[in-house]
């Protein structure tokens, strides 16, 4: 894996370059520019990073490796020679067309939608610097520099959900984000040691290599992977660590369609999918994988049941999604995974998309309660949103369902998890997919249909976005319509994505049951998208929403809504308790130490003020002093019989 | 029959002592002085005592320890000549020579 | 003769500010002085920067400077550091600026002479004379309570340095070294027993706690921040002068490594333990300068794991970390002059929204304030992660805390920006000036720097860490055989 | 024997004149009276050179000397009847009289033995001028040389403590007498050293 400047591939390594550049431009002089100018420029950075990752997705076709390219170097210290180098390979660059396919699109939705900020520019600047950030952590070649990235997102998500920090929540959001996500990069950076320890080499393909020399399952392997699970947890809203996700709705629309659903949020899977073969040598790492995500996907769908904002709803469903993910490259599915990150990206950030231009039209109304009905006010956009609801659902030939199918198969046909319950996460699964369905047909059909329950001002001014805002939804309906056939069923179909895939992730063993059974897993699944679906269409459209409404306002319904207990648990335990030893230690520094020493200063000088009273002035004092001194000297001698 | 040293220096001791009572208990400055010549004239004494005693046994001892007390007698005179001048000088300064007066002059 | 420059210009320039008579040359001297012994210091950098000169034949003290190595890096990024300094100060210091500048410049030639010294007598001296600056500057130009912050300073670093003293005049005459200079001490300390090499190095270890510092010899250091200058230039001096780690890379390990070796424990127990609560701490506070102060007391607990962990890369990355921190704790203690400027206070409970009226400082502060928390890209990542990845080879659990101290160093940070910058703005303040611009134009230059291409300094901090660790290794073997004897020579006793 | 018995109670009982007596007249004339005694002594040791000068020197010259200042300064009165430190009496008689003892005892223990009185007159040689000559120039020259400026120096310094800095050096003191004028007009070279004087203890 060599590569030089004349190989096309090589050139994705611009990619992040332009995003930068872009993002340097117009954070520096955007304020000054002309109203559309900066988010046209940063629109024209992505778009020249859209093109040079196709080149290099096209270059890369029909190779078996991927393209390594060392740039400088970086920490070339205790023989780690970690240096700022890329590797462009077929995972990397499905990435890259993710991140800058989607990136674009919402960059230019956002022209619009942020027109007559004032933080415009800077709004513009912090996306490029984002993407710039994102493309550094696919790109990179060692753990050092897809931690830059890891951060550079981290950050950029921080500042982006608090981008409207006028308002304290938001700013408080941005920074629990910022914070949870913290929690994770500090797990990052123990598994890096622990690598570093164990191998001897930061760089991810020799790490990844020499853990094939491991015995299947060793501890050191496992610690890494949970290690590594921390940070993913983190940086993919998983259980525990989720808790900032729907909080960081609080940021502009488009940010949450880009940084948390299509993008910055799958970093985990990314993680996960890079390290693969790692986490095939760790059966017990890639078990708790699979575990975090199918609980997350469970917990988070039962959490969406319950919300009433049109973005936190789509949030735990971005969690919930991501759970799927987990499950899958816990499970060794890890081109289903990547495969279902392809498809999210697009029909989640269509449905966020969406949601931002029903907010848009609305003038921030964002409370499901108050909307219905928007469908024949806003026709695109709502044809739009129903595309992305039934890929999420799973419909069959929409992408969601080849991708969710590819998961659950993957799932249950796995040999790495086989021992850690496989079937059990099957089956959580698809519980899931069945909630999925519900609680999607509900947020599509309180916004978009029945009787309209707009408060009567808004009502008189809902229309349709503008162009630049519904070209995007477009084309991501499309996508989402589409995307899925690069991903087959396997067992019956070319899968042209997982051999594209190949040679950038481990090869797991996987059962393979009669034909008959993988056919039923399909309809498993299609009968849990079915079945989610016609609840749905009993309770809301069958009138029987006040009975959904009455059980939602009840305490299980309040206890979901507040993301089942996990903010007050924190907030009682770990927040309180580092506030608490924040505040000890903050007394004992200054009433211990700082009295303390205090104390001995005046000590000393008290000492000294008493032993300056014996210079009193009076001579005669002094004389007797001395007297007494040379008095006590001869009384010494002569007691010693005079032979001192 | 020779007066033996040990009672010379006895006296000595004695005359020392009360010198150093006298520095004490006297407030004047001028009889603080007196008794701080009463002092020196007292260790001159130890010293002739201590010369004729070392002279029996070394050649040089006795003149030596002689010529110090006349030494010590030419500092003496020194050291009165100064006294005495700085004493004239508080008492310009103070109308009094009494010590206890002079405690506030210290570092 | 380059470095000798390096030490004698600033000095020279420092006592012609003092004197100079014109006000209007106070500034473009003061800069030339600094500017001039930058440029000293990069042409230093192959070769040119060594000296060795006799200086008292009897005691064998040697002028020996070294400007090419770990401290001729160090020494290069103080005097770029005092650079926007030097400008800000110049600019706000109203009363008797030239004394001002002209302490700054004295503080340059003793940071010149600390990193460059590779005579330990030599060092000591200028270790001690660079206190004199630092405690001018505080009570020249302090606030209303500097007496009592001087007088704690003063305490502290004189114990402190009373230990360094008695460990100087052991370590020459117990190895039998023939002189004192580093390599004539190299070739003799490391070869003592252990028993006297550890007490040596904690008498080095004190000396260097209290000025890195870490727990519990901190005290001074919040104070002494707290009641500095309000520009915040002087608190830049200060940070500069917090040489302790520096003080044990460069002295105290290589040349006591059994010692090193004894302490080590205790040494990153309590620096885990100064990164926590120091981040901790900080977060209680609401003075901004109080804060910055504690926070860089959590940087220098990770400094002592990374030197402490005894480990090539925690070395390495202690050095880049203290040489990073310079930049960034420096630039914010710029930047707190600069919200005084507009506020007058440095209660957090005066600032909010700040960002509003002033988009370009909420900026430039926030790069500085995340490349401070160790965001990667940025100047502290490097040394913190090495001093960490080092501490970890050594041991976990000390990783493990001072990991916790990056979270919350990571919380503080943003703490910290939301109440300066974010909510809802108060009256509006203004934004950059051009002279803020040419302030912090240097300051995120060598944030980006030192963030992205540290690869350079790093190699010169591995090559002088490498070398003790040689010395170390070769004489592991000696010092086990003395050990053994000391050991068979006390079962001799007990008989 | 009986010649050291008489003058030694001479002398003691001379010295506690010099420290109980309460006229200061009194007390040097009292410590005439043992200088006197003292310089027989001498003659008994065999000091005779030092005996004819410490009646020439200590009892002629620092004695007049001595009473010149008690006339010049005309302190009768004793000085004021407050006691500023009363325990001090008691302490010194305690001390001095332990002084002594200790003293005694340990010249008396010294137990060495006595020296053979003829070679004590031989090495002496009678304590004479022409003796001590040859020690002081020979031996002690140096000491005798520091000895003179030492004189000298204490001429120039009694001469400068003395002299009136207000160039009024025989005008008649503004306020003279035995009682301070505590307030009031201060004369100015008076005022001047009082200031100096206080300025030393505000330091």
């Amino acid at each position: 894996m060599t590569g030089a400047w004349s190989d096309p591939v090589a050139w994705a390594a611009l990619a992040p370059l332009f995003a930068l550049a872009g993002a340097l431009l117009v954070g520096l002089f955007g304020r000054r520019w002309p109203e559309p100018l900066p988010g046209v420029v940063a629109s024209l950075a992505i778009a020249a990073a859209f093109v040079v990752a196709a080149v290099a997705s096209v270059g890369l076709l029909g190779r078996d490796a991927g393209v390594a390219l060392t740039l400088w170097p970086f920490l070339p210290v205790a023989g780690l020679d970690v240096s700022v180098g890329v590797v462009v390979d077929p995972l990397a660059a499905t990435f890259l067309l993710i991140i800058t396919g989607v990136g674009l699109l919402i960059h230019v939705y956002s022209i619009d939608y942020m027109r007559d900020d004032d933080g415009n520019a800077r709004y513009f600047a912090l996306l490029n610097l984002f993407v710039a950030s994102m493309l550094v952590l696919v790109l990179a070649d060692s753990l050092v520099l897809l931690f830059v990235g890891w951060e550079g997102v981290g950050v950029c998500s921080y500042l982006l959900i608090g981008f409207w920090y006028r308002q304290r929540a938001n700013a408080d959001a941005g920074r629990k984000a910022f914070i949870v996500n913290r929690i994770g990069d500090a797990g990052f950076l123990l598994a890096s040691f622990l690598v570093a320890a164990t191998f001897g080499t930061l760089t991810i393909a020799d790490a990844n290599a020499q853990a094939g020399s491991f015995a299947f399952g060793a501890g050191v392997l496992t610690a890494i992977g949970l290690l590594f699970l921390l940070a993913a947890a983190g940086k993919s809203a998983q259980l525990p660590l989720h808790v900032w996700l729907p909080d960081a709705m609080a940021g502009p629309t488009p940010v949450s369609a880009l940084i948390h659903a299509a993008t910055m949020v799958t970093a985990g899977v990314y993680l996960v999918a890079r390290l693969s073969p790692l986490y095939a040598q760790a059966p017990a790492a890639s078990a708790a994988v699979a575990w975090v995500g199918a609980l997350t996907a469970l917990i988070a769908a039962v959490a969406a049941l319950a919300q009433t904002d049109i973005k936190r709803i789509l949030a735990y469903s971005t969690v919930s999604q991501l759970g799927f993910m987990f499950a899958a490259v816990g499970a060794g599915a890890y081109a289903a995974a990547v495969f279902h990150v392809f498809t999210h990206a697009f029909f989640k950030g269509l449905l966020f998309l969406a949601a931002g231009s029903v907010i848009h039209a609305l003038h921030g109304e964002q409370d499901v309660r108050r909307m219905g009905g928007l469908g024949r006010r806003m026709r695109l956009t709502g044809s739009s949103a129903l595309v992305g609801t039934l890929a999420i659902a799973g419909v069959p030939l929409l992408s969601g369902f080849f991708s969710k199918e590819a998961i659950l198969g993957g799932v249950w046909n796995s040999t790495l998890v086989e021992d850690y319950g496989s079937r059990l996460l099957f089956a959580l699964l698809l519980v899931t997919a069945g909630l999925t369905a519900f609680y999607m047909f509900r947020w599509y059909h309180r916004v978009f249909c029945g009787e309209s329950r707009l408060a009567r001002d808004v009502a008189a001014k809902v229309h349709e976005s503008p162009g630049t805002m519904t070209a995007p939804l477009v084309v991501l309906a499309a996508l989402a319509a589409v995307a899925g056939y690069l991903g087959l069923p396997a067992f019956a179909f070319p899968n042209w994505i997982k051999s594209w895939l190949a040679p950038s992730l481990a090869s797991v063993g996987a059962l393979h049951p009669p034909l008959w059974v993988e056919w039923l897993l399909v309809a498993a699944s299609v009968v849990a998208a079915a079945a989610g679906l016609a609840a749905g269409w009993w309770i809301y459209e069958r009138g029987r929403g006040a009975l959904a409404e009455r059980v939602g306002g009840g305490v299980m319904g309040r206890f979901a809504r507040d993301g089942l207990g996990f903010d007050a648990a924190y907030r009682a335990g770990a927040v309180s308790t580092a506030e608490g030893l924040a505040a000890g230690l903050a007394v004992a520094d200054r009433d211990l130490l700082d009295r303390g020493i205090a104390a001995g200063v005046t000590t000393a000088s008290w000492l000294g003020r008493a032993v300056a009273a014996w210079q009193s002035g009076f001579v005669r004092l002094y004389a007797l002093a001395t007297l007494i001194g040379l008095t006590a000297l001869a009384v010494v001698v002569a007691a010693l019989g005079g032979r001192a | 029959m020779t007066v033996p040293t040990e009672a010379y220096v006895a006296l000595s001791a004695a005359l020392f002592a009360i010198g150093a009572m006298g520095v004490l208990i006297r407030r004047s400055a001028i009889l603080v002085f007196l008794s701080v010549e009463l002092m020196l004239n007292a260790g001159n004494l130890a010293l002739v005592a201590y010369a004729r005693h070392w002279a029996g046994f070394d050649a040089l001892a006795g003149l030596s320890g002689q010529t110090v007390v006349f030494i010590v007698l030419a500092v003496a005179a020194a050291e009165v000549a100064v006294g005495l001048g700085i004493l004239v000088a508080i008492f310009r300064d103070r109308s009094s020579t009494d010590v206890d007066a002079l405690s506030g002059v210290r570092l | 003769m380059i470095a000798a420059l390096m030490v004698l210009l600033p000095l020279a320039v420092a006592v012609a500010l003092a004197l100079a008579p014109k006000p209007a040359v106070h500034r473009p001297l003061a800069m030339f002085g600094v500017v001039a012994t930058l440029v000293l210091g990069l042409l230093a950098v192959d070769g040119g920067g060594r000296l060795e000169v006799p200086w008292i034949a009897s005691l064998g003290t040697w002028i020996a400077l070294d400007a090419t190595g770990a401290g001729g890096v160090l020494a290069r990024v103080a005097a770029a550091v005092l650079l926007p300094t030097v400008l800000w100060a110049g600019a706000r210091v109203e009363s008797r600026p030239h004394l001002f500048l002209a302490w700054l410049l004295a503080t340059l030639a003793g940071l010149s002479g600390i990193f460059l010294a590779r005579d330990l007598v030599l060092f000591y001296v200028f270790w001690e004379l660079t206190l004199l600056p630092g405690l001018a500057l505080l009570a020249g130009w302090g606030l209303t309570h500097r007496r009592a912050a001087m007088v704690k300073y003063l305490l502290y670093a004189v114990a402190g340095s009373f230990a360094m003293l008695i460990a100087v005049l052991a370590v020459g005459p117990l190895s039998g070294a023939a002189g004192y200079r580093f390599d004539q001490l190299l070739a003799a300390a490391p070869l003592l027993d252990p028993l006297t090499q550890t007490w040596i190095f904690a008498g080095f270890a004190f000396a260097f706690a209290v000025k890195l510092p870490i727990f519990p010899l901190h005290a001074w250091l919040v104070d002494v921040h707290e009641q500095n200058h309000a520009s915040g230039a002087a608190d830049v001096a200060g940070t500069l002068y917090k040489v302790g780690g520096f003080g044990l890379f460069a002295w105290a390990i290589p040349l006591l490594p059994a010692g090193a070796t004894a302490l080590a424990p205790l040494g990153l127990a309590l620096g885990a333990f100064t990164a926590v609560y120091g981040a901790l701490i900080a977060t209680r506070h609401a003075h901004l300068k109080r804060i910055l102060a504690y926070a860089s007391l959590s940087h220098m607990g990770v400094v002592a794991v990374g030197l402490f962990s005894l480990h090539l890369a925690g070395k390495t990355g202690s050095m880049a970390l203290l040489a990073a921190q310079m930049v960034t704790t420096g630039g914010l203690f710029l930047v707190s002059g600069m919200l005084h400027d507009r506020r007058g206070s440095f209660e957090l409970d005066a600032f909010g929204g700040l960002a509003r009226s002033a988009p370009a400082l909420a900026a430039a502060t926030l790069v500085v304030l995340f490349a401070s928390i160790g965001v990667p890209g940025l100047a502290n990542f490097p040394g913190e992660f090495l001093a960490l990845l080092g501490a970890y080879q050594a041991a976990p659990a000390a990783a493990v805390l001072a990991l916790l101290a990056v979270v919350a160093a990571g919380a503080l940070g943003v703490n910290l920006y939301q109440r300066l910058f974010q909510g809802e703005g108060r009256e509006r303040v203004r934004d950059v000036t051009p002279l803020e611009v040419a302030v912090f134009a240097p300051i995120l230059a060598l944030t980006l720097w030192l963030g992205v291409a540290p690869a350079a300094n790093l190699t010169t901090f591995e090559r002088e860490a490498a070398a003790a660790q040689t010395v170390t290794a070769e004489a592991a073997p000696v010092v086990a055989e003395i050990a053994a004897a000391v050991g068979v020579l006390a079962a001799g006793g007990v008989r | 024997m009986a010649t050291f018995t008489v003058l030694a109670v001479v002398m003691v009982v001379g010295a506690l004149g010099v420290v109980l007596l309460r006229q200061p007249v009194h007390a040097a004339l009292a410590l005439v009276g043992t200088l006197l005694a003292l310089a027989v002594t001498y003659v008994t040791l065999e000091a005779h050179f030092l005996a004819a000068i410490q009646v020439i020197v200590y009892a002629g010259a620092i004695m007049v000397l001595f009473l010149f200042v008690l006339m010049l300064l005309n302190v009768q009165r004793s000085i004021g009847p407050q006691r500023s430190l009363p325990g001090l009496r008691w302490a010194a008689y305690a001390t001095a009289v332990v002084l002594a003892t200790a003293v005694a005892l340990v010249a008396f223990w010294d137990g060495r033995p006595a020296p053979d009185p003829a070679v004590v007159s031989l090495h002496l040689q009678g304590g004479s001028a022409a003796g001590i000559a040859d020690v002081l120039f020979g031996e002690l020259l140096l000491a005798f040389h520091l000895v003179g400026v030492l004189l000298l120096t204490g001429v120039v310094g009694a001469v400068a403590l003395v002299q009136r800095h207000d160039g009024s050096a025989h005008g008649a003191p503004k306020a003279g007498g035995p009682l301070p004028a505590p307030e009031g007009p201060v004369g100015s070279g008076r005022g001047r050293k009082r200031g100096a004087l206080a300025g030393g203890r505000r330091s």
